[in-house]
């Protein structure tokens, strides 16, 4: 059943759902960003996610993973989108974690899976350079030198890149910005000399870095995969994160709308609950059938990962087109739904929208994804 | 080997021998034979293949043998449903007698009926039409007006009914009428069999936007329909008519893969506005194609969702009443698209200086109007998302 | 007042909709289509707008014309296109006639526009070699020869061009297709030889034309303004048919909302009008938007052209784009609101649906026209 | 030259003489100063312009001199606001006192309340907000529930008001109560004058999703309010508020133009996605600017459009009532697409790492969530285009 969760992942799901409603309310990202936090997320909460073996579900069992998928992984994101619970799953399993699983050789992946399955290890991808997600664009360049490579230039957006203990860098040991040849990936020690790391504040008080790599050496075992040829390892652990993410946002939109149908029900005005408009009614029944298509292309694209489906890339911008523009409507269809209120900080919906935005542009904004997806079907 | 295996080699054996090649390709624009007392051939193929399959009782293979089908169970129907996909054979007949009001018959009909309609029926000798829509009752079709007065010998009809296909060439009407002027709505319904040879009855075939159809209207000046045509109890119609309904939908989802697939968006737009490497030139009208494939991609995902939950017994309707709004809007955009990316080349009506392609373009985009419309308008399904999936308030 | 009619335009206006609604109603047009008629008009008819002065109305007085302005003749168009009456004004007046007066000589001028005044010459303009418009796309050729020039291609979409006796053709002297560069215009007799015109059957039953040019010859006496010089002037042109055609379509998408309001409130369904539905009056209500926004867009670009506005050209892709956009919703809403009957040949809507469909091509369509003016804008 | 005439080039040369060049800037974010008792000055210039024009009685222009304001008429009230906009002179202060409640006082007021509010309104004495909206009541402004008992001494009020901007710093509160809880829902409402100061009450500020705001909820608990603080009849509180909603409309329109222009949409995406020639690189982008570009110039000659028909004594109501949904989903769009084209360079909420202008247009992009909800949201525009244009039925 390649659009279904089995009853494993269902039994995932379930917990997810009660584990982040509890521990990682919208109120504790609340926290954190009144408290201006500045780790950005709860360590208690990491370290419960790891006892309950989330950090370990994507990884060969060889390394201590479950091998379990990211049909399982997926049902954990979307829990945690629908609570906005802060957790470093996107950058330490999603992106980071990928990367060494998919591009690591045996023993570069004994020496960091299992840190990561054990919640030792932080990871993060230092990938864009721009505010808009554009992989061959990358400019930091790496050259031969010491005992491996020196790394020079600068990362603006690096989800979770101020928490990571190590960072996945992408850069350019050959070709020039705009090509997707001589890119190439290296596993880097955030506290080596060289690395400036500073907080961005978000909107949506996500986790995020822009870093600055000033002559950093590595040493030739941080490479991962073949220099130069990263471009398909990149796509890959992208796509991947993608499709985690798109999760991610399906859980986003899923609460926001369930969040306004129930305030369509309540809401009085005019003597009546205004979900008994008509034409409210409608565009609630337009939220539910974009929130359908987008299930179903979550999941496919979450099987597809799985099944190592050569449609998984068409698949990944499908999933993260549809989410992004669905999220698009239902959070301004929620905050206009809730009129006045919804403008107010006090209500969740505005934390929502805010999170809704970030997650559109990260990875790929809707607009990225459609002309890939024209790309990859050939028009 | 089971005895269903052996069927299926069997069946699979005979359609091989028995469906010749060319009734094997999709068909194309009114290339389907519709049966009745006039059924024209367009080639000799085609009498062939419908006359080995009535003989053979697969016109309507889960019928009872004794009033005409092929006496199979639906295991052995699905079967040879299943075989006949996969060999890529034309249905040999089509006929509204045998998808919707002959298992109405089977279910509600009397003795008599059966005996009068089904064996014909199923031998391709009775061609039926359906009498639901009438002017003034679209969405809201519990609002029909054409009246049954009863008197001695059955009932006197007078009105109108709209959107009957084929009526022109059709034997029977199976048709919803008010019987009660006085009861509710849905209480004064009933549904009876009109010989379309009836004096009284004129057909009026319908000319639609996009130009000939195959619908028509029919009016109904005092024509006498007799007692035992009723079917179902006397104002009981409107149950019988649900139950029929099913079957209607059951009929459109085999029918939807059959037609011959019309032009496709990505291919007109892509040769209208040729790039480099196959690529559309227009940056705006490539992002729209791709914002438009994906929607048709999402659907046919939803599609898939939904044929597997109900393999798993988990509840479809949350996911499946969305699926007539999503393809039918889905499918206007990408018409309009393709008459746009065309240009003016895109909007001939006939003759000279247009290619087949580009006239079909044009009839499509027309055409796709009504998938909006028919069936259940847009509107309609928004209020069934809002009010049964939702659960909010009227 | 820039944005309103005068009295005397007002006047005009309340003439054009009375005489068109008797003379030339929907159903006139369906005469003509369905007996193929080989004229696609009816000269009697143009011979009652003759009398009316209404070819007269955008010429100078000098010639015989009114000097009314195209603001008045706009809301002759107007009118036409509620009705859609089949004349030849937009070919022989906006397009033609426009060239001759802007372009031509006081000899030219005097030798052409008595003719047009008097309905003794209709006028086409032939350009478009595309199915999209795009004049800079023009490959067509004159070349200097005998004593005059030689002309040589072929036009596929020419409005009137199968019933003008003269038509004002656009050729290349110089510059390569794609540039502006080079184009000229030519006042071609279209009985000359070489020239065969074939009627194309449009979906709106339009008059419209595919005209070859084979080797023609023409006088240099044909040339209207200089030669290679013509991007200028067939952009003035252009801009002030693509005004008239705007407020055409005015007409026609005004139409389809008031017999598509006027529906709402008269269709029972469960029992009530389904103009009581709320979801179908805010749809009636945004189209209503859309309406006062695009009248307000063809009166600031009517006046534009007769102030000499140097914002005509902004103007004039504003009023056609708008228009279109308009047209596309209101005339895919009046089908949709009808239901059923709206599918039926025997409606009318189903006729405005087929011309808005055209005009919305004719001379650059809504995607042509947004890049025109960001390009003015310079954007 | 006319009395008019003298007058106008009189007033140019006051303001040209007395308005300082700073103070003929458009105003920044919260640079306008708020009258009432406990005023502040941003800056000597800001306080010497104030204390001018309140000298000169032009806080108020067209109130009577004896009420303190500067005795003009209407004709002479426009010629001022004509110079001081050609001059590009800010308001000196603003008040709602000035705006609505002074203009209700001055047509149903008592003589007492005429003398007791209006003088020192109009000298910057008293700083006055609007208590009408309530948590449970929005869109539908009739359904208010702060209540209003009365007794011997006047009313006893309970409840909350909410969307009160600058309440913190109010001196009265003009506020809607509910004095008859049995009446139909518009006849038992009264409005009345609360000091701010009354024990009882509590003032809230409200903190927006784009961070601080001016708005505030105010907490009523069992605050006394004296009897001649009743504006208009008892119970006739709807009327009155009509009335003072009138003049909300017309202070709104002369502050529209006030505020300093927000990002512009082509500078923002131009910036961000630089092409050649200062074009937007991106054809899809550029697309959608375009389009959002030309709703508001559409837009703006609407509005044109309108002022030429009142002039001409034309119905602009046809007109007029697409405007606020017009502009306000117009500017949702453009602000999204800003958002957009800046990709995470528009999503940052403070600090380091975003320049000035990309923080204001991530906060443009949240306030103008508002657009389509204060003021009578979009959905009401749209009920009033269809039922009071349009004549659709209930």
């Amino acid at each position: 059943m390649a659009m279904l969760f089995d009853s494993e992942q269902q039994l995932l799901a379930d917990t997810a759902r009660d584990f982040f409603a509890q521990h990682a309310p919208p109120a504790a990202l609340r926290k954190l960003r009144d408290s201006k936090d500045e780790l950005g997320y709860a360590p208690e909460l990491w370290r419960q996610m790891i006892d309950l073996g989330w950090s370990a579900i994507v990884f060969p069992e060889a390394h201590g993973g479950l091998d379990f998928g990211y049909k399982g992984l997926g049902a954990v994101f979307e829990q945690a989108g629908r609570n906005l619970s802060a957790t470093p799953l996107l950058g330490t399993v999603a992106l980071g974690g990928s990367a060494v699983m998919l591009g690591g050789t045996e023993a570069q992946q004994a020496q960091w899976l299992p840190g990561i399955i054990a919640g030792e290890s932080l990871f993060a991808l230092a990938l864009d350079e721009n505010p808009r997600h554009d992989p061959s664009a990358t400019v930091m360049s790496a050259h031969a030198g010491g005992d491996g490579y020196i790394l020079d230039g600068e990362k603006s957006f690096v989800v979770d890149g101020g928490i990571a203990d190590r960072l996945v860098v992408v850069a350019r040991t050959a070709g020039t910005p705009g090509s997707s040849d001589g890119l190439s990936l290296f596993v880097v020690e955030a506290g080596s000399p060289g690395v400036r790391r500073q907080r961005r504040n978000m909107v949506d008080s996500r986790n995020m870095a822009a870093i600055r790599f000033d002559q950093v050496a590595v040493p030739a075992a941080a490479l991962l995969g073949q220099a130069g040829q990263g471009a398909a390892l990149l796509d890959a652990v992208l796509d991947r994160a993608r499709v985690c993410l798109a999760a991610e946002m399906l859980g986003v939109a899923g609460w926001l709308f369930d969040t306004t149908v129930a305030y369509l029900k309540e809401r009085i005005q005019f003597d009546v609950a205004i979900g008994s408009f008509q034409a409210l009614q409608h565009r609630a029944a337009l939220m539910h059938v974009a929130l359908e298509m987008s299930r179903s292309a979550v999941l496919a694209a979450l099987t597809a990962i799985d099944e190592n489906s050569p449609q998984l890339p068409a698949l990944a911008s499908l999933a993260k087109a549809k989410l992004s523009e669905t999220l698009e409507l239902v959070s301004n269809e929620a905050v206009q739904m809730h009129g006045g209120i919804g403008m107010t900080d006090e209500l969740d919906v505005g934390l929502y929208l805010k999170r809704a935005r970030v997650q559109q542009q990260l990875l790929g904004d809707a607009s990225f994804h459609r002309d890939r997806y024209a790309s990859l079907l050939g028009f | 080997m089971d005895e269903l295996q052996i069927f299926r080699t069997g069946v699979t054996a005979w359609l091989e021998a028995n469906c010749p090649p060319s009734m094997r390709t999709p068909p194309g624009d009114g290339e389907l034979v519709m049966s009745g007392s006039q059924v024209e051939f367009q080639s000799e193929d085609q009498r062939l293949w419908y006359e080995r399959m009535r003989d053979k009782g697969w016109f309507a293979p889960g019928w009872p043998l004794d009033l005409g089908g092929g006496g199979l169970d639906a295991a052995h129907v699905r079967v040879l449903e299943t075989e006949m996909t996969r060999l890529h054979c034309r249905p040999p007949q089509i006929n509204l007698g045998i998808w919707m009001i002959g298992p109405v018959l089977l279910e509600f009909g009397t003795d008599e009926q059966k005996q009068t309609f089904l064996p014909p029926t199923a031998r391709g000798k009775i061609g039926w039409c359906q009498g639901f829509s009438e002017p003034n009752a679209g969405s809201d079709l519990a609002s029909l007006k054409m009246s049954a007065v009863q008197d001695e010998a059955g009932f006197v009809v007078n009105g109108s009914k709209i959107w009957t296909s084929h009526a022109n060439h059709a034997d029977y009407m199976y048709a919803l009428v008010r019987s009660d002027n006085q009861a509710a709505k849905q209480q004064g319904i009933s549904m009876l069999l009109i010989d379309m040879k009836s004096p009284g009855i004129e057909v009026r075939p319908i000319d639609l936007i996009s130009g000939k159809s195959h619908f028509c209207q029919v009016f109904f000046d005092n024509v006498r329909v007799p007692a035992k045509n009723l079917v179902g109890a006397l104002h009981g119609g409107w149950g019988v008519a649900k139950r029929l309904l099913q079957h209607e939908r059951t009929a459109m989802s085999k029918f939807a893969e059959l037609n011959m697939p019309g032009p496709d968006l990505v291919g007109v737009v892509r040769r209208a506005c040729a790039g480099s490497e196959g690529r559309i030139a227009n940056a705006v009208l490539r992002d729209k194609v791709a914002g438009l494939e994906m929607e048709a991609h999402v659907q046919r995902l939803t599609q898939q969702r939904i044929v597997e939950m109900a393999k798993a017994r988990q509840d479809v309707f949350r996911a499946a009443a969305t699926m007539k709004y999503q393809m039918a809007e889905t499918e206007k955009r990408s018409a309009e698209t393709m008459v746009a990316a065309l240009g003016l080349q895109g909007l001939g009506w006939e003759s000279e200086g247009f290619s087949p392609e580009e006239l079909e373009v044009t009839r499509q985009w027309l055409n796709a109007k009504s998938l909006s419309i028919a069936g259940g308008s847009s509107e309609i399904q928004l209020n069934i998302i809002a009010k049964r999936v939702l659960g909010l308030p009227e």
